[in-house]
């Protein structure tokens, strides 16, 4: 989207080459305002990228598609500067704009700006639990992100490696409890595990599946989605697990099921939830003077336009894709349509 | 700069003002009728007005109804009772709770299901639960109505109580279906059975299927939402009047027959009987370069302006045995990240409605075979694309099949980007047959 | 069987133009008037048609010689008509529009009626599409009710279908078909009307099963009075297997109640059932006021007319 | 409009086969509309030619002449036709026999198969309203044509054949009677059916042989 009133003042730095870092460097890219995108990892993309499509007998409608050009548009874009493997050491306030001290690497960068758009995504806390687990050696414990993989990386005929027969989503792995810190729902979870329940009903039509819930977050687009998951094969159980085992390669739920408790195997069970804020948070806020709210994430504390330090994707809490890339297009509207004189909305 | 804002909700008038101080002239079309006629030239913004229960958004008529009731007795809120109630409703529910609560009220909130999407819902929970207000999830609920006092009998499963109450408030809402008729006038798609901007391509509140056309559920947004929503529609407009929008349709009125076959299946409605021309014209803004009419036109007569470099002109390479007409926003994407490049000629189309029958015959001559891969089911950005791709191979086969060529040599997938390896395999097998 | 049955055979040459159709005069006794139908062969053997003629004589009062029923080719009815009444048995002479056009019907009435044929039953005729010939091109110049008022013409003002004078013109008792179970049924009844005020005295129904529905129909039919200006005959189709009962439900507008089609299933010895429900819907039939016949409509199997005319208690 | 359709691919293979170099004429009105004959289906028939075995040293062009109907528009492409061995006019039958009338050494052969005049029920669906007998008397009939939409083409119809108002022939055919007497009664002109039509003079049909129509004020006597 190339827009003739660019303005040379503007330069935007972006923490963070996920979907949201991305898109709101594409939106700026279309008023010709120049960005730099830090990744501290080495490849652009974030999660987003490596989520698999959710699309059974036809497409669930999960928003993955939204990303589908936007890393080869960004890569190609010259207003777009990639930086991998950097992130920030330092950030002061200058007259007008910020001056950045940049890890790029091995070597050191120092650039101003006139913008910056905080877009360090979340921490997928089932990744993290499962090593604590000690399972990450099993092939029959996934994570959200294992699952996004398996669906990626699926071929017309084989999703698994071996067809599974039962198939255990555990929700709000993660999220809604004090003790993991973590007490606001991840709001995307129930989404992408009904989406990707039906995936395996594709491929493995025999394949029961059990979801342990606390409460369905289905949208109203999604409840006419959810008539399709109350056929046979399909178990809603409303508990939290109390203890989840792995002896010898068969994963083992112990629950309470209407006041009994019960153990049931799983050949596959899938923990779903847990989006926390990520580690740099802390610093970031320093760095900017930003807030961090009681669940670690971060928040305004003075109106965007005036401190030109902006948020976008799960920085502030969990978002779904279609929020998120919402998020990002209206930051990239705002920079780019604040006139110069003090940042008041144009 | 004119739009156009249609249907008539009581807040028509608020959200008038709102466009005129943003500097746009704006005209009222009160039928789906003038909705459709004037959308010929200028953005049309829909507002539909679903009624919200007036306790729960008017907090002046609120106070003065608690006022009236005596101190002790509770306050029942009763959610999910015929449909699920949404999670906006839940904010309002919530803020409300805490206000009755606040006048040392017992307030108790029933519903099925605890509902946490809606951003900062979690706070106004821990905000209500201080304030004492008692969650319920109940299985049945049941309501005996008699003047003053209601009584309603709770079944959560487990136990059931009864509750005696002077203010039972039904939060549920009643959605505008009246907006439909405006998406049929204006040709919008609507999806999971009557939502017409629940669409995903474009991500941003207040978009539908098409181009220059908005909707707004005046009744739902409260007075901060709305206005951000109309904000980024404001922007939007803007944006699309300046911006160049890229690949377009463009039509030679020489050839042009006027069999309103691309009027009847432009996805976009892109396209209009301009009676000024000799011939159907296109209306840059609404039009999205699928390549649909391109395919359908009979007269061969409409071509998309610039095909961005980036999809490639059509290079012939017979070193190749294979091409594959690849949807730009699918297939092709796939295969740049899972085929190397010396086992198939890729060629990338806007949608995979715009391939057409000699392109397949012309590509059989010069390739062993012929590859249509197009997005799944339901995901196509212009909605019925990938069906359009699949007649058409339906149709070359059986034209083959008469000339006993192998029908097979042409292949029909459906894949998304984020599922590569059906393209991968796809390939691999095509290619252990050639060895 | 009445002496007047045992008709002496008539050949063209003991017939003079003033002969009129017994046919019309056994309506006008007020006899109860059976026919029935001669299906000519699909060869030109005349022995076939008159062994049908000879076993059918003095069990009815007339028969129609139906004209390529179902579009599929047959010996002509004029032809066929003739040799069956110079059996003895007074015949009726179906002519269709599907096959010729309007010169070609005139001069097939100036022959019939030369030959001594003087009954014929106007009908549309069956679309060529399902007879064996679907390739052929149909004529349709003229419509059923159309082909009614020519005849009646040439009777009446003794004038061809161009309104010119002939001389010594064909007066022929003029009948046509009507389907009382038919839809939309005020527009039946409104052609009925127009065969009527066309010319058309007699009128054979379709074949009828379904004895509430016919007793409505004829109900309408008294108090429009049509049963005054024509006699009307109901149609009577013997089936004798499950299958032809089945076929014959197939055919467009035929209304048969599914009892019947059980007890032609449930039945062990189908044709005995076939000719029971025949008699019994004779029976009741007889008892309609304004009903002035029945046609028997045995489809290969004509053999059986004369047991049903017998055990009906008919030709008395 | 005039409704044609391809003809099956072998007959034209069958056609073509003695000829080098061809010449594939569209024509850019009615079989365009009706996607039979327009430019999109000639190029789709060229690419299927090549196809076919035994064709592929065929020299195939594809030009579009806008009316196939009129001497001016087929003699723009004089020159192609004149160096084509054999020309596929995927015309309507009035267009191949005019491109042959004007290049009678030529030999055209003709693509498609002429239907009828017809009316698009839907996008690539088109049935039969007229065939041109010549007295027209929808008046009578509320605008529904009893020649070309009724299998027997009867005047005082239906025939007996016409149940839940469908023809006897084929299910999925309105009867034609039906659909007339369901309009008069909504017109509350019922009585017009009590009438009965007499029979038609055909001689103003293709019965009447070939046909000329020729507007006077304009078109002297003089040629044909």
């Amino acid at each position: 989207m190339k827009s003739e009133h660019g303005d040379p003042m503007k330069n935007v730095l972006i923490i963070g080459g996920g979907l949201a870092g991305c898109t709101a460097a594409r939106t700026l890219s279309g008023f010709d305002i120049p960005s730099v995108i830090l990744e501290s990892s080495p490849s652009l993309g974030g999660k987003v990228r490596q989520f698999g499509c959710k699309s059974g007998s036809s497409c669930s409608q999960c928003g993955v598609c939204a990303a589908g050009n936007l890393w080869d548009e960004v890569e190609r874009d010259e207003n777009i500067t990639i930086l991998l493997d950097s992130s920030l050491i330092d950030l002061r306030k200058e007259a007008c704009g910020f001056s950045a001290y940049i890890k790029s690497g091995s070597d050191f960068i120092e650039k101003s700006f006139s913008d910056i758009v905080l877009a360090n995504g979340f921490l997928d806390y089932a990744s993290n639990a499962k090593t604590a687990l000690d399972m990450d050696r099993s092939e029959s414990i996934l994570t959200g992100m294992d699952l996004e993989r398996a669906l990626y990386r699926r071929t017309a005929s084989e999703l698994f490696a071996e067809p599974p027969k039962k198939v255990a989503y555990v929700l709000c792995f993660g999220s809604r409890s004090v003790k993991e810190k973590a007490n606001y729902c991840s709001r995307v979870c129930c989404g992408y595990s009904t989406r990707s329940a039906k995936v395996i009903r594709h491929y493995y039509p025999e394949c029961e599946i059990t979801f342990f819930y606390m409460d369905m977050q289905t949208t109203n687009a999604l409840s006419a989605f959810m008539q399709d998951m109350n056929e046979p094969g399909i178990r809603f159980i409303r508990c939290r697990p109390a203890r989840i085992t792995v002896n010898g390669n068969d994963p083992e739920i112990i629950y309470e099921d209407s006041g009994v408790l019960a153990r049931e195997t799983f050949d596959k069970v899938i923990l779903c939830g847990g989006i926390h804020p990520n580690s740099d948070n802390v610093t970031l806020s320093d760095l900017t003077g930003l807030r961090v709210d009681e669940n670690g994430f971060l928040e305004y504390v003075k109106p965007p336009e005036k401190t030109h330090v902006y948020l976008a994707g799960c920085v502030s809490g969990p978002k779904s894709i279609r929020e998120t890339v919402a998020e990002a297009r209206d930051v990239g509207l705002r920079i780019a349509q604040i006139s110069e004189q003090d940042g008041i909305l144009a | 700069m004119k739009i156009v804002l249609a249907g008539n909700s009581v807040r028509t008038g608020l959200i008038k003002s709102f466009f005129e101080n943003e500097g746009f002239e704006v005209l009222l079309a009160g039928t789906p009728k003038e909705a459709k006629a004037s959308s010929d030239g200028y953005p049309v913004i829909i507002v539909g007005s679903s009624v919200i229960p007036g306790f729960l958004i008017d907090d002046g008529y609120a106070q003065r109804v608690i006022a009236g009731l005596e101190p002790k007795a509770p306050a029942v809120m009763l959610l999910d009772r015929e449909t699920e109630t949404p999670s906006f409703i839940w904010d309002l529910v919530l803020k409300r709770a805490v206000g009755i609560a606040a006048g040392k009220r017992h307030v108790y909130v029933l519903a099925r299901s605890v509902r946490t999407e809606f951003p900062g819902l979690e706070r106004s929970y821990s905000k209500a639960r201080a304030h004492g207000v008692t969650f319920i999830k109940y299985e049945k609920v049941s309501v005996v109505q008699n003047d003053a006092v209601s009584a309603v009998m709770i079944d959560d499963g487990v136990m059931t109580l009864e509750i005696e109450t002077p203010l039972l408030v039904d939060c549920a809402y009643t959605e505008d279906r009246s907006v439909l008729e405006y998406a049929e006038a204006l040709r919008l798609h609507t999806y999971d059975g009557g939502l017409i901007n629940a669409d995903r391509w474009f991500l941003s509140p207040g978009r539908t299927s098409r181009r220059g056309v908005y909707y707004i559920d005046a009744g739902l947004a409260m007075s901060a939402q709305l206005e951000k929503i109309l904000l980024s529609i404001a922007d939007e407009i803007r944006l699309m009047a300046e911006m160049d929008v890229g690949p377009a349709a463009k039509i030679d009125p020489r050839k042009c027959a006027f069999c309103y076959t691309c009027f009847r299946l432009c996805p976009h409605g892109a396209l209009y009987p301009d009676d000024s021309a000799v011939s159907m014209s296109v209306r840059h803004n609404y039009c999205s370069g699928c390549g649909i009419c391109v395919s359908a036109c009979p007269a061969n007569a409409i071509e998309l302006t610039e095909r961005s470099e980036a999809s490639g002109k059509r290079q012939t390479d017979h070193s190749k045995g294979t091409v594959a007409f690849c949807c730009e926003n699918s297939a092709a994407i796939a295969a740049r990240t899972v085929l190397p490049d010396n086992c198939v000629n890729v060629i990338p189309i806007p949608c995979g409605g715009s391939i057409r029958a000699s392109q397949i015959a012309a590509a059989l001559r010069e390739y062993e075979r012929v590859i249509v891969a197009v997005c799944n089911d339901g995901a196509c950005k212009h909605f019925d694309g990938n069906k359009l791709a699949s007649r058409q191979v339906e149709r070359i086969r059986e034209e083959l099949a008469s000339i006993n060529i192998d029908p097979q040599r042409i292949m029909y997938i459906q894949l998304s980007h984020a599922m590569p390896n059906v393209m991968h395999n796809m390939v691999d097998n095509e290619r252990n047959r050639a060895l | 069987m009445t002496d007047n049955m045992k008709a002496s055979p008539v050949t063209h040459s003991d017939v003079s133009l003033e002969y009129t159709s017994g046919l019309e005069r056994e309506f006008g006794s007020g006899e109860f008037v059976v026919t029935a139908e001669i299906g000519p062969p699909r060869g030109a053997d005349a022995s076939h048609v008159e062994k049908t003629a000879c076993s059918l004589r003095g069990f009815v009062h007339a028969a129609n010689v139906t004209d390529n029923q179902t579009a599929i080719v047959r010996m002509s009815s004029i032809a066929a008509a003739y040799i069956g009444q110079t059996c003895g048995v007074e015949t009726i002479v179906q002519m269709t529009c599907r096959d010729r056009n309007r010169i070609a019907i005139q001069s097939d009435l100036l022959g019939a009626y030369a030959l001594g044929l003087r009954n014929l039953l106007c009908l549309s005729g069956d679309h060529q599409s399902f007879g064996d010939h679907p390739q052929s091109k149909n004529v349709f110049d003229i419509d059923s009710i159309q082909l009614i008022r020519l005849a009646a013409d040439m009777k009446n003002d003794g004038v061809f279908a161009n309104g010119k004078k002939g001389k010594n013109m064909p007066k022929f008792f003029i009948g046509a078909t009507i389907n009382p179970f038919a839809d939309p049924e005020e527009l039946q009844l409104i052609r009925l009307r127009k065969k009527i005020e066309a010319g058309a005295r007699f009128i054979q129904t379709q074949a009828v099963y379904d004895i509430d529905r016919f007793e409505k129909w004829m109900e309408k039919v008294r108090r429009l009075g049509i049963h005054k200006e024509a006699y009307i005959q109901a149609g009577i189709l013997v089936n004798k297997s499950l299958r032809s009962i089945e076929m014959t439900r197939k055919v467009s507008g035929m209304c048969i109640p599914d009892s019947l089609i059980e007890r032609m299933r449930k039945a062990e010895n189908a044709q005995e059932e076939g000719v029971a429900i025949a008699l019994e819907l004779i029976g009741r039939l007889r008892r309609i006021e304004g009903l002035s016949g029945i046609h028997i409509m045995a489809v290969g199997w004509e053999s059986i007319v004369p047991t049903i005319v017998r055990e009906a208690g008919l030709m008395q | 409009m005039i409704v044609a359709e391809r003809k099956p691919l072998n007959d034209i293979i069958q056609m073509v086969r003695p000829y080098k170099k061809l010449l594939i004429a569209a024509c850019g009105t009615c079989v365009t509309v009706c996607m039979a004959g327009g430019e999109k289906e000639a190029l789709e028939l060229s690419s299927l030619l090549g196809l076919a075995d035994g064709l592929e040293d065929k020299e195939i062009i594809v030009r579009t002449i806008q009316r196939q109907c009129d001497r001016e528009f087929i003699l723009e492409s004089d020159e192609d036709i004149r160096a084509a061995d054999a020309v596929i006019s995927m015309g309507c039958g009035a267009g191949v026999q005019f491109i042959a009338e004007l290049y009678p050494s030529k030999r055209i052969i003709p693509a498609l198969n002429t239907k009828f005049i017809g009316v698009n029920r839907d996008v690539g669906y088109w049935t039969e309203m007229c065939q041109g007998c010549g007295n027209c008397l929808l008046d009578r009939t509320a605008g529904i044509c009893p020649v070309s939409r009724c299998s027997k083409s009867i005047f005082n119809g239906p025939c007996g054949g016409s149940s839940g108002g469908r023809c006897e022939i084929d299910p999925d055919l309105e009867c034609a009677w039906q659909l007339i007497y369901e309009r008069l009664k909504v017109q509350d002109r019922l009585d017009t059916l009590t009438e009965t039509i007499p029979p038609r003079d055909w001689s103003s049909n293709r019965d009447g042989g070939p046909r000329r129509v020729r507007k006077s004020s304009v078109s002297p006597e003089v040629g044909k």
